[in-house]
């Protein structure tokens, strides 16, 4: 492989916390704390994580939806960060992300036919009397339909609406697409066809994927390899089946054990992770999963351990591992 | 934010200096001056030519503007011609008493377009909405004076119970309980149609703003957790609609203070707005600057409140 | 087990919208049972979420319901508005599906949470704010009283749908309506989530009506479950025996949809074909054109909602008597 | 004189709506005092006050300073609480007030003012001529900016004074406390008259802290007044009222009525607040319809009386086309002037023919042409002057088209009424009239530059009939008129120190712009002030205002 | 049962059809609006009689006859007459002729300033927004009525005939009016540029041009309904005031303000209610219609609209 398509190198993104009548910044919510990581053309990243461990923020930095607060985001080597704005709406296109609240991304006044073929028309991609048809096909493949065109957003069940979005997307016909939960409002049927279509299209266009989920199973399927975050930082990556088979950090550990399973008659036992989980505006030190670690020793809590190849390109950050 | 507000408080610096090059322009060009507005048949040339020289009147504009604008820096507004007093003398003479009927009418539309908006957006198209529209056009329809004339024919020369004009009766003594309740006669009738006329617009504001955010979302959560319609209503979706509301609340600032020019003249309320009216028809130069610079620093200071109130009604909007 | 907490019967929800009329809900009928975890599954879309809507009462495009929901010997399509508040929030209380645009964004998450405690239970303010933040850590949220003061837009998804979750706890709801409660939610979480909801039901007798996709959440919560195809019911079952005995095509062919973690496959099985225009749905079975046992039957007429063994309800024309020929 | 009753009543025919039985049985009376028929309609807003009449009027600006008064409101305040020498006749002529006489060389270049003795200031001070010397003395200052002209009387040694080329006025003498001498180097009719009715104002009072070049110290004292006169100031509200307390000291004794307040009114309200008795009298606009509701109210005496001024349409004399007076009288001629003050003040104004009003000791109709309307003649007129109707029915002359540009204020009512009727007569005429509204100071600024053909305006009268309105170069004479005969004649009116002789000029005066149309004259209206029935005792005149009378006032308990 | 299916069956084409544009869609719902369509109708029937009245009238600008003044309406006259004796009802009509004009073309030209800048201001924010919102409040400083004594004195020393001061009035009614409406589209800007769906905007690379005017500005639609509906009387009663500095019309020609206010004394108010009532019935049906079709358009556009 040469080049990476999307390189991540030491992205922080730190949130204002303020408070008074002033607004004053009081502390920082420290979403994204120094987390590097590349993706390869053609290939499809899996970013999993404990809720609000920053998985979003990456994604959204990555595409500058958000400023950063340090490190850069290279795309084909290039620091989308230090692009003017017209270059980088040149690149959009190019560039697309799947938001998680598929609701709350929709203009509520207009029409899904238009929010999906609009960027079309604006990038000058397509003749205005063809987009119809574009628009349509997009929304058949996305499991929707003709008639949806005409209909307004408050008009769809969630999982329609996470359609639209990924039809959005799509369109465009992208290099790259920050995928922050797709899947997780469609039934299973409707999944597989999503999942089905996007490995699809990754074969046909060598797409590549950031792919942001919470079901592990999805993720398996879907991704080559996969990061693990806990509090803003990479605790872990590796190929999917390094990781599946021989999962070294114990909060990835916990996560696989905690897969609910199909079948009503089977109970597995489940790590169970006892205690609070800790503020990313104040993050424990030395090992920020110390806390809740089930192995964790004196040492967790004063050194931070170092993020580290275990070997076979399977990094983690774990003083046991 | 604190940097915001010292930022936007030093933009008012050049704001005002544009302003007060601009309003000094204008009343350069405004054709006339004080001397011919007075229209004396017994003036001879030699005598006004005196007169613009004692005024100043007879310096070109640019050196005027300079004199002027360095003793308003001095806070030294010049003296008014007309009323021979310092300008904001005069301004003090007359401005409260603007000021008490704007204040209460300021109250009393708030609180009844906020109920009356609400409401028509709540039933939306219902007999009351249907009503209030209709009442708040007839208002609109109609000029100030017309309205003032309405209510003076009917409560104070059919029904008799109210004064037909003025702060107070003739003789009154200040200061006594009678006289309280005298001025509160008196305000009534001013504040009643200001409050009329200024119920309408903030009405229609109100509405729209409550229409389009109670079929919001988070609205139907409001509902689901059983709370009480009043407290959806008044708590969830006003909330939301205040956007709207701030930025009205901000032109309340010069508007408490501007006087209302007809009504004043209507009611004879001693308000500041005729005697405004009167310094622009008679080219009272230091008083027409010097009042207007006063609204326009409240003017500005109406939109720096609501800006930074916007960040207190919406925490999502970040003004830097 | 045996008492109906709540029972809906032919219930009815149809939008008018200018392209149509959606006939989201199509003559639906189950019950929920005191004490007991439904699960309701379906294709996306097929109305769900406005069953559950329609019984808070809580939509407000232009629709009509018809039918009836019993609750504790009162149908809530005919209760006034003063008695639907006093229901709603206290004895019935639902999670959104859609967890950013359901949160007031200018109001402070403490104020939210706290809003149903005051309104609903005799707390002092101060035992509701005590309360509030015991809930945000019991739904696993860090730093609950920094929280407790922030807005909306600051939390991540998965935080915000915590937040609906403890929203809809607080007064200990006799039912508990959960719209997909976890999609935003890790794993781990997750499984805090319906450790939750399993110890209310366990200590209080509450009923769950579950919406959920994931069929591993189905496995884990569900005493019975309620299979849903584009505005009809078409098979309902306890859990292990729907699991184990699936007979409508859609429910099996959902079963066989679910990808599942070490079982390597190049493609994931998903059903062919699309869910009919709910504008154009006539009165024949639904899924006949996606359906690979399809007959001639199924194009004509719609199936009843038969009961076979084991408490095993299904509305299939395979499984009637009168079965049309295959085609 | 009360002129064409008769005519003016025929267009109230077919208007039944608006007659009252009055209005049937006799002409409208449209000069004098309609009296009160019924007094006990007087609502008890009034009746309650046992001693005090409130007199509506605009509000005053404060300015309650001799020296200094701004507006005719202020002026009001001013002459109830000062007194001077001389005082104006209700015929416009001065008599004596402070004065126990006034000797004038017989070259009118000496007076001599005779105090009368034992007159007190409201705070018991004496009044002297010092007093007056100083207010003389003030109005000569550099710094002066009231309205005063003192200097245009020419006062031996003014000049210098003002100029700062001498520490006295010369022309100024005390002889001893009652008698003060003032020499003039230039004798006109009306000096006695103006040097007579300044104000005194006590030296003691106001010249505390005077400097020649710093009015300050007499300005500060503007809303505190102390001076000899009939009331004293006792508070000043802006906006609301002026309350004035009898002056026990008054040199003619106390007045009867204890407190007069100047309250203030609005056009709006004005009538509804004497209705109510908020108000026991006021300046109401006479129209047909006012003067129908103050008769019906019954309570109140309504004294109607021609107003100190008249209404004009000027011509651009620097204009070519109205340099010739047959077009000017052609555009006089073809004017229905009755027709417009009819319109606006049904009977209660006349077409005017001379720039004088009736009152007026000067006043003429001898040999005065009356221009009634005639359109065929307007035309002959304009054939005449060489104006031909052209092939788009305008008149030319010389390739120029007859095109007018009218300018008018549009908050004058018969602004309204003159501009349909005029664009018609003028159309009919052959002449291209367009006709704006504009601010008044708008069409002042048009004057004085010159930039206008015809405009609307209305002129203010002074007791004395010499004005500088159409002499050339006259301070007032913007629209460029110059006509030599009339400049000589004016000159000759304003040295003529003889009342009766001085009339002889003015007739010839009058005659000769009635004959040369400087502009079109059109019209003097009424003025109206309804009192209330219970107040008697008040002389109101166009010359002389009630605020002279106040202290005969009395109140009908 | 039947009945259903077939009107499902005209819905469904309906739905269907490709071409239907959101346009086509709005002006459809515009026409399912009674209310809505009401309005347009009185407006449209507003400008016909006030456009072709005049010439059927058997009177004429200007007539005058001072021996029917104030008459009462009669079989004559049908609206009564004014103090000099002319035609309310033509008067009425050629007064609309002015009014509807004034009220309509400067109400435009203030919304569209006053909605574009407000949207940039607020859509930029930082310098944008400082400047335009520094140069409303500089509009909202100003004097207006030294600035119109000016403009009225501008165009007399110019010649502008009298007639077509009128055009100057429209614009700066509207020149002077834009600012609130500015700032309150910006206000709601504000908030609405923080949503996710403008994140979404940006993450497909649409053009600001689009953002702004296809995204942000028909979510402040009702906002700039409002002020527009509220600006059309308002411009309506200013015109009144304005003839008096030379900007507006000049005597005779009537518009309803000036009609209005020529009964300000309380004996034409009270006696002869017909010089007044045309003309403020006139202004209170225009705003009327206007309102009627702004909420109608306001529903159109509104997705959630119950009807
Ligand atoms: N306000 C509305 N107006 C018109 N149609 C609507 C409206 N709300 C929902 N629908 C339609 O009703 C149908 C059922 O929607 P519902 O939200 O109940 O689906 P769901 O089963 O919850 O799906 P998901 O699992 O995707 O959330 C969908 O086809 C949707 O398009
Ligand atoms: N605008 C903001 N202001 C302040 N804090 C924020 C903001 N947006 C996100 N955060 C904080 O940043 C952290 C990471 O948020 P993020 O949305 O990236 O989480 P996530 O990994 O996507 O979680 P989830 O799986 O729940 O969606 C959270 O603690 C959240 O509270
Ligand atoms: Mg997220
Ligand atoms: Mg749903």
């Amino acid at each position: 492989m040469s080049e990476p398509l999307i390189q991540v190198e030491g992205l922080k993104k730190y949130f204002p916390i303020t408070g008074g009548v002033f607004q004053r910044t009081v502390g920082h919510v420290k979403a994204v704390d120094d987390v590097s990581f590349h993706i390869h053309k053609g290939e499809s990243f899996g970013l999993v994580g404990e809720s609000g461990c920053g998985k979003s923020t990456i994604g959204r930095t990555i595409l500058r939806l958000m400023d950063k607060t340090e490190g850069s985001v290279r795309y084909k080597g290039e620091d989308l960060h230090a692009l003017n704005k017209e270059q980088i709406r040149a690149l959009r296109p190019k560039l697309q992300i799947v938001f998680q609240d598929p609701f709350s991304s929709l203009n509520p006044r207009i029409k899904v036919g238009e929010a999906i073929g609009e960027a079309l028309l604006d990038h000058g991609l397509i003749d205005r009397n063809e987009l119809r048809q574009k628009v349509n096909e997009t929304l058949n493949i996305c499991g929707l339909s003709s008639y949806h065109y005409d209909r307004y957003p408050h008009e769809f069940s969630g999982g329609q609406r996470q359609r639209i979005g990924i039809a959005r997307a799509l369109i465009l016909n992208p290099d790259f697409i920050v995928a922050d939960e797709p899947v997780s409002a469609l039934d299973v049927s409707i999944q597989a066809q999503i999942i089905n279509l996007l490995s699809d299209l990754q074969q046909e266009r060598q797409l590549t994927y950031l792919f942001i989920s919470h079901d592990l199973s999805v993720v398996e399927h879907l991704c080559s390899r996969i990061g693990v975050m806990y509090l803003g930082s990479m605790v872990e990556l590796a190929s999917k089946e390094e990781l599946f088979s021989n999962p070294l950090h114990p909060y990835t550990k916990a996560l696989l054990s905690a897969v609910p399973i199909p079948d009503p008659t089977i109970k597995r036992q489940r790590i169970v992770l006892k205690g609070d989980i800790p503020s990313p505006a104040n993050p424990p030190s030395g090992c920020k999963f110390h806390t809740r670690c089930p192995m964790a020793e004196a040492r967790c809590k004063t050194e931070a351990p170092v993020y580290r190849d275990a070997g076979d390109q399977h990094f983690v950050a774990c003083h046991f591992a | 934010m604190k940097q915001y507000i010292i930022r936007r408080l030093l933009q008012l610096i050049p704001t005002l200096i544009g302003i007060s090059i601009i309003v000094f322009a204008i009343s350069a060009m405004v054709p006339g001056d004080y001397i011919t507005a007075k229209q004396n048949p017994n003036m001879t040339a030699e005598k006004a030519q005196q007169l613009r020289h004692i005024y100043g009147l007879d310096k070109p504009e640019y050196q005027r503007y300079f004199i002027w604008a360095g003793n308003m820096l001095k806070g030294n507004m010049g003296d008014s011609l007309q009323h021979k007093q310092p300008v904001t003398k005069v301004i003090s003479n007359y401005v409260w008493n603007s000021f008490i009927i704007a204040f209460f009418s300021l109250i009393f539309s708030w609180l009844i377009a906020i109920v009356a908006g609400v409401f028509s957006a709540k039933f939306q198209y219902s007999l009351f909405d249907k009503f209030v529209t209709l009442f708040i056009f007839l208002c609109m329809s109609l000029p100030s004076f017309f309205i003032g004339l309405l209510v003076i024919k009917i409560f104070a020369l059919e029904w008799g119970i109210l004064p037909v004009g003025g702060m107070t009766t003739a003789g009154v003594e200040a200061g006594s309980w009678d006289y309280m309740v005298d001025v509160l006669k008196h305000m009534f009738l001013p504040t009643l149609v200001l409050t009329m006329l200024s119920t309408g617009s903030l009405t229609r504001y109100f509405r729209t703003g409550m229409l389009e955010v109670i079929r919001q979302d988070y609205i139907r959560t409001a509902r689901a957790k059983g709370l009480k319609e009043r407290t959806v209503i008044f708590k969830h979706a006003l909330r939301n609609a205040l956007i709207p509301a701030i930025t009205l609340l901000g032109f309340e600032l010069p508007a408490l203070f501007g006087g209302a020019m007809i009504l004043e003249k209507v009611f004879v309320w001693p308000g500041v707005g005729q005697v405004y009216l009167e310094s622009i028809s008679m080219r009272d130069y230091p008083f027409m600057l010097g009042f207007t610079i006063f609204l326009a620093i409240l003017t500005l200071l109406g939109n720096l409140l609501s800006d930074v109130l916007y960040g207190m009604a919406d925490p999502r909007i970040r003004l830097k | 087990m045996e008492n109906a907490l709540i029972e809906f019967r032919n219930l009815k929800t149809h939008f008018h919208t200018s392209n149509g009329t959606v006939k989201a809900v199509n003559d639906v009928s189950f019950k929920i049972r005191e004490g007991e975890t439904l699960c309701v599954v379906g294709e996306s879309g097929c109305g769900k979420s406005v069953t559950a809507m329609t019984m808070m009462r809580l939509i407000d495009s232009p629709h009509t319901s018809d039918g009836q929901i019993w609750f504790e010997g009162k149908d809530l399509l005919k209760l006034n508005k003063g008695q639907m508040q006093q229901i709603r929030g206290n004895d019935i209380s639902i999670i959104f599906q859609e967890p950013m645009s359901s949160l007031n964004p200018v109001l402070t998450i403490g104020e939210q949470i706290t809003e149903p405690l005051l309104m609903h239970t005799l707390m002092s303010k101060k035992e509701a704010r005590a309360r509030a933040i015991e809930l945000i850590n019991l739904v696993g949220i860090s730093r609950s009283e920094e929280i407790f003061h922030s807005y909306p837009h600051e939390l991540s998804g998965g935080m915000r749908q915590r937040i609906m979750i403890a929203i809809a706890l607080s007064c200990n709801p006799k039912l508990l309506i959960a719209d997909e409660p976890t999609t935003a939610l890790d794993v781990t979480i997750q499984a805090q989530i319906l450790d939750l909801m399993r110890d209310l039901k366990d200590k209080l007798k509450t009923s769950i009506m579950l919406i959920t996709h994931d069929l591993g959440v189905v496995a884990e919560m569900a005493d019975y479950v309620v299979v849903m195809y584009a505005g009809n019911v078409i098979e309902e079952a306890p859990v292990i025996e729907l699991f184990k005995n699936p007979q409508h095509p859609y429910t099996q062919g959902l079963l066989k949809a679910k990808p599942v973690i070490n079982q390597k496959m190049d493609r994931l099985y998903s059903i062919p074909g699309q869910v009919p225009n709910p504008i154009e749905l006539g009165e024949n079975c639904h899924f006949h054109d996606r359906c690979a046992h399809c007959m001639q039957i199924c194009k004509d007429q719609a199936p009843p909602l038969n009961e076979k063994e084991n408490g095993h309800k299904v509305a299939c024309w395979l499984y009637e008597k009168e079965g049309g020929q295959r085609i | 004189g009360c002129s064409g009753g008769a005519n003016e009543a025929q267009p109230q025919q077919g208007n039944a709506d608006n007659k009252t039985e009055g209005n049937e049985a006799s002409a409208p009376v449209t000069e004098g005092v309609i009296k009160a028929t019924d007094l006990s309609q007087n609502p008890p807003g009034a009746t309650n006050r046992k001693d005090n009449i409130v007199v509506g009027m605009t509000s005053p600006k404060g300015v309650f300073n001799p020296l200094f008064w701004q507006t005719t409101y202020d002026l009001y305040v001013v002459r109830t609480v000062f007194d001077s020498f001389l005082q104006v006749k209700a015929d416009g002529t001065y008599e004596n007030s402070l004065a126990e006489k006034v000797d004038v060389s017989p070259d009118g270049l000496k007076y001599t003012f005779h105090l009368k003795p034992g007159v007190k200031y409201s705070d018991g001070t004496p009044v002297t001529v010092k007093d007056y010397a100083f207010v003389l003395k003030v109005l000569h200052d550099p710094n002066y900016d009231g309205e005063s002209d003192i200097l245009s009387f020419k006062i031996k040694g003014g000049k210098e004074y003002h100029d700062g080329k001498a520490n006295d006025i010369s022309g100024i003498k005390v002889i001893d406390d009652n008698t003060v001498e003032v020499t003039v180097t230039e004798a006109t009719a009306y000096t006695k008259d103006y040097l007579g009715e300044q104000y005194f104002m006590p030296e003691a009072y106001y010249g505390k802290g005077f400097k020649k070049g710093n009015l300050d110290s007499i300005k500060a004292l503007n809303n505190k007044p102390i001076g000899s006169g009939q009331y004293v100031l006792k508070s000043f509200s802006p906006g609301q009222q002026v309350v004035l307390e009898a002056n026990p000291n008054y040199f003619k004794g106390a007045p009867k009525v204890k407190s007069v307040i100047f309250k203030t009114t609005t056009e709006e309200t004005n009538l509804s607040m004497l209705q109510t008795g908020e108000t026991d009298m006021d300046n109401i606009t006479v129209t047909e319809d006012n003067v129908e509701e103050l008769k019906a109210l019954g309570f109140l005496d309504v004294n109607i009386m021609p107003t100190n001024g008249y209404g004009y349409i000027a011509f651009n004399h620097k204009e070519k086309k109205f340099q010739d007076p047959k077009v000017r009288q052609a555009l006089t001629i073809g004017l229905n002037r009755k027709e417009i003050v009819q319109g606006v003040y049904g009977p209660y104004a006349n077409v005017i023919n001379i720039p004088q009003s009736t009152e007026s000791w000067s006043y003429t109709d001898e040999g005065i042409n009356k221009y009634e309307f005639d359109t065929a003649k307007a035309k002959a007129l304009l054939d005449e002057a060489g104006w031909k109707v052209g092939a788009d029915g305008i008149r030319e002359k010389d390739g120029e088209k007859l095109t007018i540009n009218f300018s008018a204020t549009a908050d004058n009512p018969v602004v309204e009424a003159l501009l349909p009727i005029m664009s018609n007569n003028y159309k009919e005429l052959g002449i291209k009239l367009t006709s704006e509204t504009l601010d008044f100071n708008a069409i002042m600024d048009k004057k004085d530059t010159g930039k206008f053909d015809m405009f609307f305006a209305a002129w203010g009268l002074t007791p004395d009939p010499d004005t500088t309105t159409f002499i050339t170069n006259g301070a007032q004479n913007d629209i460029g008129y110059s006509n030599k005969k009339v400049d000589e004649l004016t000159l000759a009116g304003k040295h003529e120190l003889d009342q009766e002789k001085r009339k002889q000029i003015y007739k010839q005066l009058y005659q000769e712009l009635n004959k040369d149309l400087p502009t079109i004259f059109l019209y003097q209206r009424r003025d109206m002030w309804p009192v209330n029935g219970r107040v008697s005792g008040l002389e109101i005149t166009p010359y002389k205002d009630f605020e002279f009378t106040l202290h005969n006032a009395q109140i009908a308990q | 049962m039947s009945a259903e299916t077939v009107t499902i069956e005209t819905n469904q084409k309906a739905a269907i059809r490709p071409e239907a544009s959101p346009w086509r869609i709005a002006i459809r719902r515009f026409n399912q609006n009674r209310l809505a369509l009401a309005g347009l109708v009185i407006l449209i029937l507003m400008v016909i009689i006030c456009v072709f009245g005049p010439m059927i009238s058997p009177y004429h600008l200007d007539d005058y006859k001072l021996s029917d003044k104030n008459l009462s309406p009669n079989a004559k006259y049908w609206l009564g007459t004014d103090k000099f004796g002319r035609d309310i009802l033509l008067r009425t009509m050629l007064a609309g002729r002015i009014s509807l004009t004034v009220g309509l073309v400067a109400t435009f030209i203030s919304v569209m300033i006053g909605a574009t800048l407000g949207a940039l201001a607020g859509f930029y924010r930082k310098g944008v927004d400082t400047v335009i919102m520094r140069i409303a409040d500089i509009f909202m400083a100003l004097p207006t009525l030294p600035l119109l004594i000016i403009l009225g004195a501008v165009l007399s020393d110019l010649k502008v005939d009298p007639s077509n001061r009128i055009y100057f009035l429209m614009l700066i009614i509207g020149i002077l009016s834009w600012t609130s409406l500015s700032r309150l589209v910006r206000g709601q800007i504000l908030t609405l540029r923080e949503q996710e769906f403008m994140q979404a905007t940006e993450a497909l690379g649409l053009r600001d041009r689009r953002k702004i005017f296809r995204h942000l500005l028909p979510n402040t639609i009702p906002t700039i309904i409002v002020t527009a509906t509220l600006g059309v009387a308002g411009a309506i009663i200013t015109e009144s005031a304005l003839s008096y500095l030379g900007i507006g019309v000049v005597p005779p020609t009537p518009s309803w303000g000036n009609m209005i206010s020529a009964a300000n004394n309380l004996i034409d108010f009270r006696k002869r209610p017909w010089i007044w009532v045309p003309p403020g019935m006139c202004i209170l049906i225009t705003v009327v219609a206007i309102n009627l079709i702004g909420d109608g358009l306001r529903d159109a556009l509104d997705p959630k609209m119950k009807k």
